[in-house]
Order: C-alpha cells, then sequence, then structure tokens
C-alpha cells in the first residue's frame, strides 16, 4: 500500500510540471498587467511603466518563470497585488468558505442523491423512479448560475428565507454560517446531486441485475440485506468515484456560484484575480487545485481497494 | 420409484415487455424424484433455464413475470407462499448452482464469508460453528486447503475453484434439490468433467434431486437418469435417458441425437443439422411449434396443437406423428 | 433492460455458412429493428430527439420566423414586456428578445456542435496514435492529466482572455478543456481493442499500422465517442453560458443564449424576461441533448445501462 | 494680490449653497440628501453602532498617494484621510488640515499655514514635518501633480508653515490637492517611508475621523471611529461641499464588497445593507419607489470616445467631424445606462460648478446623418474600418453597439473588438491596433486633470493649438484667467474633437431611509456625518 502511495504522489509531478506551464504561460500571454491594475483607473502610463519595471515584469518569460518555480519550492508563493498581501494568507483567508460551501454542498447532494437514486433502481418504472429519473435529468441540464439567480429570487426577495448574498463566516455562529451558505450550497450541489442520483440508480441497477444478485436471492438472503450488504458494497465503487469528481467539481467549479452570491472563496479570488491580472495569486490556485485534484483521485484509488479486492491487487 | 419430492405441474412463466406480455415457458410439468438426476435438455432460448428459476420463484413478480400453475414441494406450493416463506426454501430446501461462477460470487466478499452466510441464514447457528462448518464444505467439494481459500476473494480463484465454491454455497444446508443450470458451460473440458463427478458424487452421498440443465448431451447421457426435452417453453418429450438416445420418438429429439458427432462415423461426412432456427418467442407458429422445422411435418401439424402424450411407461412425446414414427431413424 | 433481456440466439445446431451468413444477416436486421424500437419505446430518448431538431429547426429558421433584427436598437422601447409585437419582450437596447433567442439558438447550437466534432476528431485522433508509442502515450496522457486538472471554466476564462472574445477563440477554449477526456476515453478503448485477437490476427496478415489504427480500431471505439460526443455538445453549451454569463464569451453584440443571460442578470428584477427564456432554451436544449445522448448509447450498446 | 481663505468665508459660502438647493447635488429622493447631510450629533442620543454599505468592488491599496481607484477614495479620502485643503460644494479649494493657506503674487508660491493639535491616529501630532513628506510622496506618486510642478518639491518654513515654489503658477494646485483621483493625503513621514515592495504605503495612518480598522480581502473594509478626532468646522453646522464638521455618529463604518449588482439590490431590499453603491438604472425606479429607502443620484463622472489621432483613419479631421456629427448621444447612453445618464457638452461634471461651461455646444450631439454623410464624400473616404475597442466593464460595449449601428447607417463599417478592462488598459498603448476606445472619467476638481488633453496619453491628440490654450489655462495666475482659457479650450476640443463626451454617467445610490447625515458631494456618499438613530 505505501509503495502504492508513493508511485502516486510521483506521478503527480509530471502533472504538476504541466500545470504550472500551461499556467504560467496563460497568464503571462493575457494582455495587460497588475501594474495597470494596482495604479486604478485613472493612472498615467509612466506610473504604470515605472511600477512594471520595479515589479520585474519586464524580465524575459523564462526567466521570470524559473524564479517563480524556485521561490515555489523554497515555499514562497509571492505577493498579491491587492494590499501587498501574501499569495499564501490570502489563499488562507479565502479557502476557508469554499471549503464550507463545498463541503455543505455535497452533504446537500449525498445525503439527497443517494438514498433516492437507491430507492429508485430498487423501484425501476414505478412513479418515485421516474420522479428522480427527471430530477436529475432537470438537475444535470440546470447550469448553476440559473439555478442561483432563481433561488436568489424565489428565496432571498421574495420569501426573504435566506439572505441573498454576504458570506459569514462560522465564528459568527454556526446557524448564521449555514444560513448564509444555503442558498449557494443548493445552487452549486444540484447538478452534483443530479449526477449522483443518476449514478447511484444506474449502478444500483446493474449491481441488482447481476448474477451475484440472483445467486444471493437463490440462497435465500432477505431482501434488505440484499440491499444494504450485497448491493451497496458493490455500488460503493462508483459512488466513491462520483463523490471524488464531486469535491473536485464542488471546488474548482465554485467560482460563478461565489461571485454571485459574494462569498469570499477561492473561486472569487480566482475571477477576480484574472480581472487584475493578480499573476500570483492565479498562478497559485490552479496549482492548489491540481495538487487538491490529483490527491483526490489519489484518495479515491485507495477507497478502492478497501472496497473491491480485485483492485488491492493490481 | 423413490419418492417424489418436487411436482411442477402446469407452469407458466410470462414475461413484461415492451411489447406485452411474452410466453417464455407454457404448461411445463415434470416430477423430481429424491435422489435422482433429472436432466433438462433444449437448444438455447427453448426454457429451459426459465423452468428453473421459476421454480425458485426467481424473477421479480413486480415488474418482470407472471407466474402461473404450480411448483408443490412435497405438497406445498410455492406459488402460493409469501416471499418471507420462500427465502425459507431458497437455499435451504432448493439450491441453485449459476453457469458462471465468477459472476455469481459477489465478488467483494470473502468465499468463506458467502458460504457462512447461507449457513447463517437458514441454520440458528453461531459464527463460529458456521466457519467450520463452511469450512467442512469447502473441504466436501474438494478444495485443497480449506482454511486457507476460506478468506480468499472469488477473482483468486481458478474457474473450477469458484464452481466448486458455488456449489458449496449451494449445498451448505442440505438440500433437497439442487437446481444446477448449465454448471459446466463456462469451464474446460477437463475440468467439466470433474464438476459433473462432484455433482454426481454429491446426488449420491446426499441423496438429493439434481435437476441438471444443459445442451450437451454427452454428459446427459453419462450422468442422468431421465432427460426432459424442451422446445419453445414446452416439454416436447420425456423419458429415461436410454429411451430419449436410443428411442427418441419426437422429430426434434431425434434431430438433436442426429447432430451428436459420432466416433463411428465417416470423415468427411456432414454432421446432422436441423433445419432453420429457433423463432422468436412473439412469433410462435400454430399448430406444432416444430412444424416449420419439422421434416416429416404434415397438415395437421401445422393447424393443432398436440398433446404430450404418455407412449409407454417412462416416455411421453408431444408430436401427432409419435405412432407413426415410432420406428427408429437414421 | 437486462432483467428482461430474454436470450434469444444462435442455435448450437445449424445450418450451412452461406445460410449461416443469411441467418447473421437477418439476426442483425432484427437486432437494429429491437434497437431502433428501443429508442422509440423510450419516451425521453425521442423527446430528446423532439426537442434537439425544434431547436436546430428554430435556428435555422430564425430568419423567417423573426419579424426583427436581432441587432437592431430602438432605446426607446427598451426592457419592455412581452407583447404581440415581441413576443420575448425586448432588452436593455431594445433589442427583440425573440430574435435574440432565435439567433442565439444559432450560435449556441453552433459552437456546441462545432465543439463535440472537433472534440471527437481530436480526442480519437489523440487516442488512437497514443497507443501506438509508448513515449507519446506518456507524454499525451500527462499533458491531457494536466490539463484536466485545471478547472475547466477557470481553463476556459483564461484562455478565452489570452485569445480574446470571439466566437471562433470560445471553440477552440471549449475544445481544449474538453478534449482530455476525450482522448483518455478513445485511449482507453483503443487499448482494450487493440489487445483483441483480430487486430492481431490483422498484424500477422501484414496490415499497415495506419490502415490497422483508422480502418480497424477507430470503428470499433466510435460509439462511446459519440455517446460521450452528445455530451460533449450539452456541456459545451452549459460552459458558453457560464463563459459569457462571466462576460468572457460570445462577444457582444452577437447574441448567444449566454451573453443575454448576462445582460438579464443584472435586470432580473425587472425585467426577468431576459433571464427566464434563454434559460428555459438553453436548459431544455441541453436537456434535450442529455436525453438524445442517453438514447443513443441505449442504441448503440442495450446493456450499458 | 492676494487670495486668503478663511473659515469665515467657508461658512458663509455654505450657507448660500444650503439656501441655494446645493449646487451640483441632484438629488431625487423627497429627502435631499443635502438637506440631511446635517451634521450627526453623537450627543444627541444612540446611533446604530455599524452601518453595513455595500460596494461593487475593492481597491487593490488604500494608498490615495499612489492609486487613483474611485472606491479607495470613496471609502477613505476625507474619512480615514485629510488634506490640506478640500472642496467645497462650489469645488473650490478650503481649508481642512490648514488654517488658510496663500498665493504670492505670481502665483507661483503657495503656502500653507497648518492648523495645530491634529491629532493622528497612531496617536501623535501632526507636525510641518508630515505634511512635508506627504506632500512630496504625493506629487511624486502622482505625475499629473509632478508635471505641474516640475522638480519643485513642499518644504517646511516654520513648525506650522509649508510652502512650495513653483517654476509655473501653481493656480489649479490646490483643487487639485483637494479632490483629484489620487488625493494628496497627510499622513506621517514614517508611514510615507514605511513602503512595501511595489511601492504602496503599509500602514494606514491618517487624521481622519475614523481610523482603518480591518481589510478582509474580497470581504470587507472596516473603519472605526477615532475618538480623538479634532474637526476643522463647529458642531451643528452643515457641511459645505466635503468641508466642514464631522460628528462620526455611527462607531464603525463596514464596507463590504459585493461585486454582484443585484445582489446588493437584493441585499437592500431585505434590509442586509444599509446602503448601497453602484445602483443600475433598472432597479432604480423600483428602489426608489420603496418607502423604506432614499435613492440618490447624482453626476459621477463623464464619458469619453477617445479618437486614435496618430494612426488609421481617425487619425483624419474630417473623419472625427463627421463621427461627431452622425452620432446621437441620447441613443449611445441610454443603450449604456439606460435611464442613468445625464446629456451636457461640458467636458466637467456638474460637481464643479465653477468649470461649467457650454462652449462648443453647437458641436454637440448634432444627430446629423445626412450632413456626415456628406462630409465623408467630399473628403473622398473610402470605406475603412472604424476599430472601437471597447472593455465589457459595466456595460460599456454597449455604447460600442449603439455606435456601430449609427455609423453602419451612413456607411462606415465598424469592428467591435470587446475586451476585459485590463485588456483594453494594454491594448490601449498600441496605436495599431485601434481607433477609437472608450473610457469614463470620474470627475475631476479641475480641468487640466482631464489626461487626454496629453500629447502622450493614449488617443495622442498632437495638436499644437490644443497644446497651446491648454498650456494657457495651467499658466493662469488667477482662477478667472484659467477658467477663460477653459472656455476657449474646451470650444477648440469641440472642432479638434480630442475625444467626443456624449455626456455624463449618474452614480445612484440607496440606503436606508432612517440613514441621516450621507453627505453627497462629488463621487459618492460619504458617512463621517451618518448614522442611524435608535
Amino acid at each position: 500500500m505505501s509503495k502504492f502511495i508513493a508511485k502516486r504522489i510521483l506521478s503527480v509531478v509530471p502533472v504538476l510540471l504541466v500545470v504550472s506551464i500551461v499556467i504560467f504561460s496563460l497568464v503571462h500571454l493575457v494582455p495587460g498587467d497588475p501594474a495597470a491594475a494596482m495604479l486604478g483607473d485613472l493612472a498615467t502610463e509612466q506610473d504604470i511603466a515605472a511600477l512594471r519595471t520595479r515589479m520585474g515584469l519586464d524580465q524575459p518569460l523564462a526567466r521570470q518563470y524559473f524564479i517563480w518555480v524556485g521561490n515555489l519550492l523554497r515555499g514562497d508563493f509571492g505577493v498579491s497585488v491587492v494590499n501587498n498581501e501574501t499569495v499564501a494568507s490570502m489563499i488562507i483567508s479565502h479557502i476557508k468558505p469554499t471549503i464550507s460551501l463545498a463541503i455543505y454542498s455535497l452533504c446537500i447532494a449525498a445525503c439527497i442523491a443517494v438514498p433516492l437514486g437507491m430507492i429508485a433502481a430498487k423501484n425501476k418504472g414505478s412513479a418515485a423512479d421516474h420522479a428522480v429519473t427527471a430530477v436529475s435529468l432537470a438537475g444535470i441540464s440546470l447550469p448553476s448560475f440559473l439555478l442561483g439567480l432563481f433561488l436568489m429570487l424565489l428565496f432571498g426577495v421574495k420569501l426573504r428565507l435566506f439572505p441573498v448574498s454576504g458570506y459569514k463566516g462560522l465564528e459568527e455562529g454556526l446557524g448564521a454560517h449555514l444560513k448564509s451558505l444555503t442558498l449557494p450550497a443548493i445552487a452549486l450541489g444540484f447538478m452534483n446531486a443530479a449526477l449522483m442520483m443518476r449514478m447511484t440508480r444506474a449502478s444500483m441497477l446493474e449491481v441488482l441485475g447481476s448474477d451475484y444478485i440472483k445467486m444471493a436471492r437463490a440462497k435465500g438472503v432477505r431482501e434488505f440485506s440484499l440491499m444494504a450488504k450485497h448491493a451497496l458494497k458493490n455500488t460503493l465503487v462508483t459512488l466513491i468515484t462520483v463523490f471524488g469528481q464531486s469535491i473536485i467539481q464542488a471546488l474548482s467549479g465554485a467560482a460563478v456560484v461565489e461571485s454571485m452570491f459574494a462569498i469570499p472563496g477561492l473561486g472569487q479570488l480566482m475571477v477576480n484575480s484574472i480581472g487584475r491580472r493578480d499573476y500570483y495569486v492565479i498562478q497559485t490556485i490552479v496549482l492548489l487545485i491540481a495538487v487538491f485534484n490529483v490527491l483526490v483521485n489519489m484518495v479515491v484509488d485507495i477507497l478502492y481497494g478497501c472496497v473491491d479486492p480485485r483492485v488491492r491487487v493490481n | 420409484m423413490a419418492e417424489k419430492i418436487l411436482e411442477v405441474e402446469n407452469l407458466c412463466t410470462q414475461f413484461k415487455t415492451e411489447r406485452g406480455l411474452l410466453k417464455a415457458i407454457d404448461g411445463v410439468s415434470f416430477e423430481v424424484y429424491r435422489g435422482e438426476m433429472l436432466g433438462i435438455v433444449g437448444e438455447s432460448g427453448c426454457g429451459k433455464s426459465v423452468t428453473s428459476q421459476s421454480v425458485l420463484r426467481l424473477y421479480n413478480e413486480k415488474n418482470l413475470a407472471v407466474y402461473s400453475g404450480q411448483v408443490r414441494l412435497e405438497d406445498q406450493n410455492l406459488f402460493e407462499l409469501s416471499q418471507k416463506e420462500m427465502q425459507k426454501i431458497r437455499g435451504a430446501r432448493i439450491s441453485m448452482v449459476f453457469q458462471d461462477a465468477l459472476s455469481s460470487l459477489n465478488p467483494v466478499f470473502t468465499v468463506g464469508n458467502q458460504i457462512m452466510e447461507a449457513l447463517m441464514i437458514h441454520q440458528n447457528i453461531s459464527k463460529k460453528e458456521a466457519r467450520d462448518k463452511a469450512v467442512e464444505m469447502l473441504r466436501l467439494v474438494g478444495i485443497p486447503d480449506p482454511e486457507g481459500r476460506f478468506y480468499q476473494y472469488p477473482f483468486e480463484l481458478s474457474g473450477g475453484m469458484r464452481q466448486r465454491v458455488m456449489i458449496a454455497v449451494a449445498l451448505a444446508c442440505g438440500p433437497e434439490i439442487l437446481i444446477a443450470d448449465e454448471p459446466t458451460t463456462a469451464l474446460d473440458v477437463t475440468i467439466q468433467a470433474q464438476i459433473m463427478d462432484l455433482i454426481v458424487e454429491m446426488n449420491r452421498k446426499l441423496n438429493m434431486g439434481v435437476m441438471l440443465i444443459t445442451h450437451d448431451l454427452a454428459v446427459v447421457a453419462e450422468t442422468c437418469h431421465r432427460v426432459l426435452v424442451m422446445y419453445l417453453g414446452q416439454i416436447v418429450e420425456e423419458g429415461l435417458v436410454e429411451d430419449i438416445f436410443d428411442r427418441p420418438l419426437h422429430p426434434y429429439t431425434k434431430g438433436l441425437m442426429a447432430s451428436i458427432p459420432r466416433l463411428d462415423s465417416q470423415k468427411g461426412e456432414k454432421l446432422h443439422q436441423i433445419k432453420g432456427t429457433v423463432p422468436v418467442l412473439g412469433k410462435i407458429p400454430e399448430g406444432c411449434r416444430f412444424a416449420p422445422r419439422c421434416p416429416y411435418a404434415g397438415a395437421e401439424c401445422r393447424t393443432k396443437t398436440p398433446e404430450l402424450k404418455k407412449i409407454n411407461e417412462s416416455q411421453k412425446v408431444r408430436c401427432h406423428l409419435a405412432d407413426t414414427l415410432s420406428a427408429p431413424c437414421a | 433492460m437486462r432483467e428482461g433481456a430474454i436470450p434469444i440466439g444462435l442455435s448450437y445446431v445449424s445450418d450451412g455458412p452461406d445460410e449461416m451468413e443469411q441467418l447473421r444477416k437477418s439476426l442483425e436486421k432484427e437486432q437494429r429493428r429491437i434497437q431502433i424500437r428501443r429508442f422509440t419505446k423510450n419516451r425521453g430518448s425521442v423527446f430528446g430527439l423532439a426537442v434537439v431538431t425544434v431547436m436546430v429547426m428554430l435556428a435555422v429558421l430564425a430568419p423567417l420566423i423573426c419579424r426583427y433584427d436581432p441587432l437592431a436598437l430602438d432605446t426607446v422601447n427598451r426592457l419592455k414586456g412581452s407583447s404581440a409585437e415581441h413576443w420575448f419582450g425586448t432588452d436593455s437596447m431594445g433589442r427583440d428578445v425573440f430574435a435574440r433567442v432565435l439567433y442565439g439558438a444559432r450560435i449556441s447550437l453552433t459552437v456546441g456542435f462545432l465543439v463535440g466534432i472537433t472534440t471527437g476528431f481530436l480526442g480519437v485522433l489523440i487516442g488512437l496514435y497514443a497507443t501506438t508509442n509508448k513515449v507519446a502515450d506518456n507524454i499525451l496522457m500527462r499533458i491531457c492529466d494536466g490539463l484536466k486538472a485545471i478547472p475547466s471554466t477557470l481553463l476556459a476564462i483564461t484562455l478565452m482572455t489570452v485569445l480574446g472574445a470571439d466566437i471562433k477563440n470560445v471553440i477552440i477554449s471549449l475544445v481544449v478543456v474538453s478534449v482530455p477526456g476525450m482522448a483518455r476515453l478513445a485511449r482507453g478503448q483503443a487499448m482494450v481493442v487493440k489487445e483483441q485477437t483480430y487486430i492481431e490476427s490483422m498484424k500477422c496478415l501484414g496490415a499497415g499500422k495506419t490502415r490497422i489504427l483508422w480502418k480497424h480500431i477507430a470503428p470499433n471505439i466510435i460509439s462511446p465517442v459519440i455517446v460521450q460526443v452528445t455530451f460533449v455538445f450539452a456541456s459545451s453549451i452549459i460552459t458558453e453560458a457560464a463563459l459569457s454569463f462571466l462576460g468572457a464569451g460570445v462577444p457582444a453584440p452577437a447574441p448567444s443564449w449566454g451573453n443575454i443571460l448576462n445582460e438579464g442578470k443584472g435586470v432580473i428584477y425587472t425585467a426577468w424576461w431576459l433571464v427566464l427564456y434563454p434559460g428555459a432554451f438553453t436548459a431544455l436544449t441541453v436537456l434535450g441533448l442529455n436525453l438524445l445522448g442517453d438514447g443513443i448509447r441505449d442504441f448503440i450498446d442495450p446493456m450499458s445501462n | 494680490m492676494k487670495k486668503i481663505y478663511l473659515k469665515i468665508a467657508v461658512l458663509s459660502m455654505a450657507a448660500t449653497m444650503a439656501l441655494t438647493g446645493c449646487g451640483g447635488n441632484s438629488a431625487s429622493s423627497p429627502e435631499s440628501p443635502a438637506a440631511s447631510a446635517q451634521a450627526g450629533d453623537p450627543a444627541g442620543g444612540t446611533y446604530k453602532e455599524t452601518l453595513h454599505i455595500a460596494v461593487t468592488q475593492q481597491s487593490p491599496s488604500l494608498d490615495l498617494h499612489k492609486n487613483s481607484t474611485l472606491i479607495a477614495r470613496q471609502m477613505c479620502d476625507g474619512t480615514v484621510w485629510e488634506k490640506l485643503v478640500t472642496l467645497n460644494a462650489n469645488a473650490e479649494a478650503v481649508p481642512e488640515l490648514c488654517e488658510n493657506y496663500e498665493f504670492s503674487d505670481d502665483s507661483k508660491t503657495l503656502s500653507f499655514k497648518l492648523r495645530t493639535g491634529v491629532k493622528f491616529h497612531d496617536g501623535s501630532e501632526m507636525t510641518a514635518d508630515d505634511v512635508v513628506a506627504s506632500m512630496n510622496r504625493w506629487i511624486e506618486g502622482f505625475s499629473s501633480a509632478g508635471s505641474m510642478v516640475g522638480d519643485a518639491r513642499f518644504e517646511k518654513v516654520d513648525d506650522t508653515t509649508v510652502r512650495i515654489v513653483g517654476n509655473a503658477p501653481l493656480i489649479l494646485l490646490p483643487a487639485m490637492i483637494a479632490g483629484s483621483a489620487q488625493p494628496a493625503a497627510i499622513t506621517t513621514a514614517a508611514a510615507c517611508a514605511n513602503e512595501d515592495d511595489n511601492g504602496f504605503m503599509k500602514d494606514y495612518i491618517g487624521t481622519g475621523p475614523y481610523k482603518f480598522l480591518e481589510w478582509k480581502q474580497d470581504q470587507y473594509v472596516k473603519l472605526e471611529r477615532f475618538d480623538d478626532y479634532v474637526s476643522y468646522g463647529t458642531e451643528g453646522e452643515a457641511m459645505d461641499g466635503w468641508a466642514g464638521y464631522k460628528g462620526a455618529p455611527t462607531k464603525y463604518l463596514e464596507y463590504d464588497i459585493v461585486p454582484d449588482q443585484a445582489t446588493g439590490t437584493a441585499g437592500i431590499e431585505a434590509g442586509q445593507y444599509d446602503c448601497i453603491f453602484g445602483v443600475s438604472d433598472d432597479d432604480y425606479p423600483r428602489l426608489e419607489a420603496n418607502g423604506e429607502l432614499t435613492t440618490a443620484r447624482s453626476q459621477s463622472g463623464s464619458i469619453a470616445l477617445i479618437f486614435n489621432h496618430k494612426e488609421g483613419i481617425a487619425a483624419e479631421q474630417y473623419f472625427r467631424t463627421a463621427v461627431n456629427t452622425a452620432i446621437d448621444c441620447d441613443e449611445i447612453l441610454t443603450a449604456y445606462a439606460g435611464g442613468g445618464y445625464e446629456l451636457g457638452s461640458c467636458y466637467m461634471d456638474a460637481g464643479q460648478p465653477f468649470w461649467n461651461t457650454d462652449a462648443g455646444s453647437e458641436h454637440y450631439n448634432q444627430k446629423d446623418p445626412e450632413k456626415a454623410k456628406q462630409i465623408l464624400a467630399d473628403n473622398g473616404y473610402a470605406g475603412q474600418p472604424f476599430r472601437i475597442l471597447v472593455a465589457n466593464l459595466n456595460g460599456m460595449d454597449k455604447m460600442a453597439i449603439a455606435m456601430k449601428s449609427e455609423l453602419e447607417a451612413i456607411g462606415i463599417p465598424v469592428e467591435l473588438n470587446v475586451v476585459d478592462w485590463a485588456t483594453l488598459i494594454d491594448y490601449r498603448k498600441d496605436p495599431s491596433v485601434f481607433d477609437m476606445y472608450i473610457t469614463s472619467f470620474a470627475e475631476v476638481p479641475v480641468p487640466s486633470l482631464k489626461l487626454y488633453f496629453g500629447a502622450n496619453y493614449p488617443g495622442w491628440s498632437d495638436d499644437p493649438k490644443l497644446a497651446e490654450l491648454f498650456g494657457k489655462m495651467t499658466g493662469a495666475v488667477t482662477l478667472e484667467e484659467a477658467k477663460a482659457s477653459w472656455e476657449e479650450l474646451q470650444a477648440y476640443s469641440w472642432e479638434y474633437l480630442p475625444i467626443i463626451c456624449p455626456g455624463h454617467y449618474m452614480g445612484m445610490f440607496a440606503w436606508d431611509k432612517d440613514l441621516e447625515g450621507v453627505n453627497m458631494y462629488s463621487g459618492g456618499p460619504k458617512f463621517y456625518n451618518a448614522g442611524i438613530k435608535e
């Protein structure tokens, strides 16, 4: 197992290399630069040019890349153009809302989707099944920003059940925290829920149609135990994959939802940073998400091994 | 004759499909006696597997299958039981062995666990007893090092081993009837023989009735006492092995027998073939179901459905021409 | 489906080779008939096909259906609700929303379609050639992994900022974002097919590499690719809308569903129709494509579900 | 000739302004913000502890010396930092941290007599050294100031006097100190020296009624009342523009950063914010009709359609004239802002009534496509495409779309290049990629800060007569003289067309109807006298 993990960790290196080169070149190919953004709307060209030189942006690109990577390896992520804050502290202050939002939306998704998907599969062709299928199709077809707008209009303005925007940190109380995140979490989680429901149903159907379920039934296993023991454990592999995908999706896809609901998370930081050409912040966030991506996939693979003995050997 | 333990009477199984109800088996009746081996043969799609699974009511009755007729296990009609009562029959009194052990054993549980499960469901015994018994079963079906194998997963075993494990699962609770649905099809020839030997041995040792479903006539000839020949959801001929192999009455049975390659046949001689193919279930011909492919079929055969008639003490046949064709053919 | 599938197979006793061939053909025909029936019996996929067809028709026939030029300004009549003249109302520059939504369908569907097709082609190309050379395979797959590790919306936004707002660039960005997934799929499938005996036998017969790749492997991996293409089509429509929603998609004044929505976002409280109609069209089209994709998958591979 | 601005003069003027309804503000609510700009009285009752103010963006830095972002000024100018002088309602520079200031007869020497006893937020007292350091840092960070004073710098005369001796008249300098995009905030000498790697101030220490408390990126900027604040005016008296007494009735000002306009609007309707910035024109009528809210709008700046005078078709005078003759400013601005604009040919905004002039207005908003066609035909226009570079920021691209449709009607093919703002800032440096770009200018106190008159500013209006008139204005010895030159300059400008100024955009705001004392003079609400009585 440790060999497997070590191998996986090592395989992160080429991925990160590719990601860092791609994102560095992209970011530096984008027209405009942070110097102009730092000086504001009415700054003169002279002032901008002077700042650019000061920031080392007139150096050759390759040199800038190696400087950046060198600093990264030393644990120095650089400094943001906003208020001269270090990228590390900026990310730390922005990652909390994103994590909260991701966990919240995943909880909503998983708690609803998995049982519903199983019920639908168990009662294939029933009204419940059709309802679940319809909801999951709607979810897959409804972009989060549309759903977000709708939720905001309905629950925030018309019914006033939830605040339309404005993030409340955990330090302001769990209730307020969750309340401020409910609408965005639904907007973000609905598509994941739909996907999970669909996958749960599909893989459950596949499992239920399998020979070993027939065999289990033939040896007299009770229906509940059939679902809860035989079927669920075999469905877990699919569920773990979908769950892993959803975590990545929730973290990386939060940009639109976060800026819509004014949640100061990583996604919003990223979109804002693109606007102000905050090179180091953009690059670090993308790298961070890439690392996270790889880590989640690794954890998923390890969990596979726990669930399915066949994977353990390979 | 030995004690009759299972009696199937006028069993019909219909499937709910996109095109409405589809009759997969139509009025099948037979008995199984204690200690006997009953072979059920026929082409793929003739309904032999459906028959065996209908006996255990394995098809989902909510949205897939509609059963009618009777399946009596010692005067108890299985079709009248609740699902709960049915669960007590399955695996305990009637067990089943499937064709593909790799897909039929749950991949995520150890083989020992799967045998124990059957034991713990039906017998009120402790985990430890169940474990010991499971190891015992593994030994019984001829698995070397049963203690070690106990903790292995199905994918870690060879095909023959897996099949033995499945037989162990099926026999764990000492059933009165074992249904073996093409138990050797997926195996190598040498392993096939070993598994068949095992089934025959178990049949003798445990004195249970075995329903052997297969399309391998050679296996039937070697192991079974009686044979049912099925065609398109009906039994077309029933009889002792000797009867069927030596004096087949139904033209279809004759065709089957003629198509067995024989050592004494001439090299280069073409094997016998039955003309045409099995029709789709939805398009069952009128009259005798075999008529379109039957070389002897006359006018009556195409309009009137024949009954399964008793020809002699042990043999029944479903053919209008049974009497005229009773002379042995080529 | 699997539970209901009733085994219909070849008899082990059968006819001669000619008849075998005939039989195979008739069986294939029967199979096709069953597939088509399965497709048409599935109300979802028929609905999907209908929605997509209607959308395409609306897009193609937009100039005949619309009374207004989608670009014609009429600032006096800005942000007017539905009326006999303007079925879907007008936007903040007085343009007819009905016309903009229909013409928007042209752009959104074109973007989605071209992204789907291009992604499919490039994915197969990369996937196939990745199987021919271990080094190339490693490099290509690492690049794919790298690109996949970057969140697609963010990657697309950045690409758009680099390339500049232009429909062509929207397509390029979305293709870059979706090709890695497709390439991985194609490669995986190709790897499986490659190991199969008939490919081995083709090699023994001395068939050229390119010939084997395109004539023998490609057709065998095309089914899952086609299914995936419909899903890329659908997701591209969503991503395009998201890009435009964030102001980095199809540039004004050309209408796309995303940039109509982007405009509507600012006035959602006064002019909800600017969000509702393009939103509904987007959701409906994506729904249609998803259903169609499911239908196609069942059609090609009934065992998949 | 000596001009001394004294406290008394300011007060009398303030009274007049109050009577006339306060010049530049056009508040549409029944409760005029100017009327309610009564100084808050912390002693006269308790006030809600924190005001939540939703703003749409945050600034890269709050260093006002070096950063020209509007939001930084809206939050901090006059609130955290004060200047030697500030603007009254007539956009004249009047004392704030000085007792008075005076020019020499040639207007080349400007001296300030400093107030004493003014406390910085770090507890220290303001000295002449602090002022000199701050003013000189400002000059170096703000190239418009730099180009006015050349290499002249502030110097300490005695403990309470500082002065600057310029090479040319400095008559426009006080207004620039008071109200330019980079106002001359006074901070400590130590804070001036403590800069980060990019040259921005690290510590935000001012003399204003609020001290900087906390800035959570993308969340909020929080200010806290500075208890040792010594105000300039007298308690209870009305403010005049930005000048006068600041009472700080509210303990905390929290500027919440809410980028999405619709979210902000929904938030104030749901009672989550006490005030929101950046209300869109489409939401404005609804908020105006809401009995719980007070709304206000004021001219916040002007739009500039800037021609490329260096290369391409727009370098031709006839072409610029034709474009200006053809366009319908009303339509262009409606497309951009709905009802959130005001027409007007004056380059300066309503907040600077002193500089208001209609010189050149006969060339403004002619909407005469036929005449424009004629001009094009007479000059042999061959159908070269007209490339407009525009950002999708705040819907500015809609102006370009409207122009495209208008210009194509007279036979000018228009190519739009819609980019994001940072890209526009980059692209506009290259004269080969555009013929016109669109930008906007926030209010400036003096016309010399209209950067587009400079030959080096992207657009490159390199015209001898324009330069001469501009020089005449900046070199004027009295304000009246400067005003006269400005009129001449604007009249010529409408012929030469360095830019087309189609009109002014409105800043629109809404706040809780119980919120009193919001200062609405120029550039958005200020809250140093605002509070909600409990």
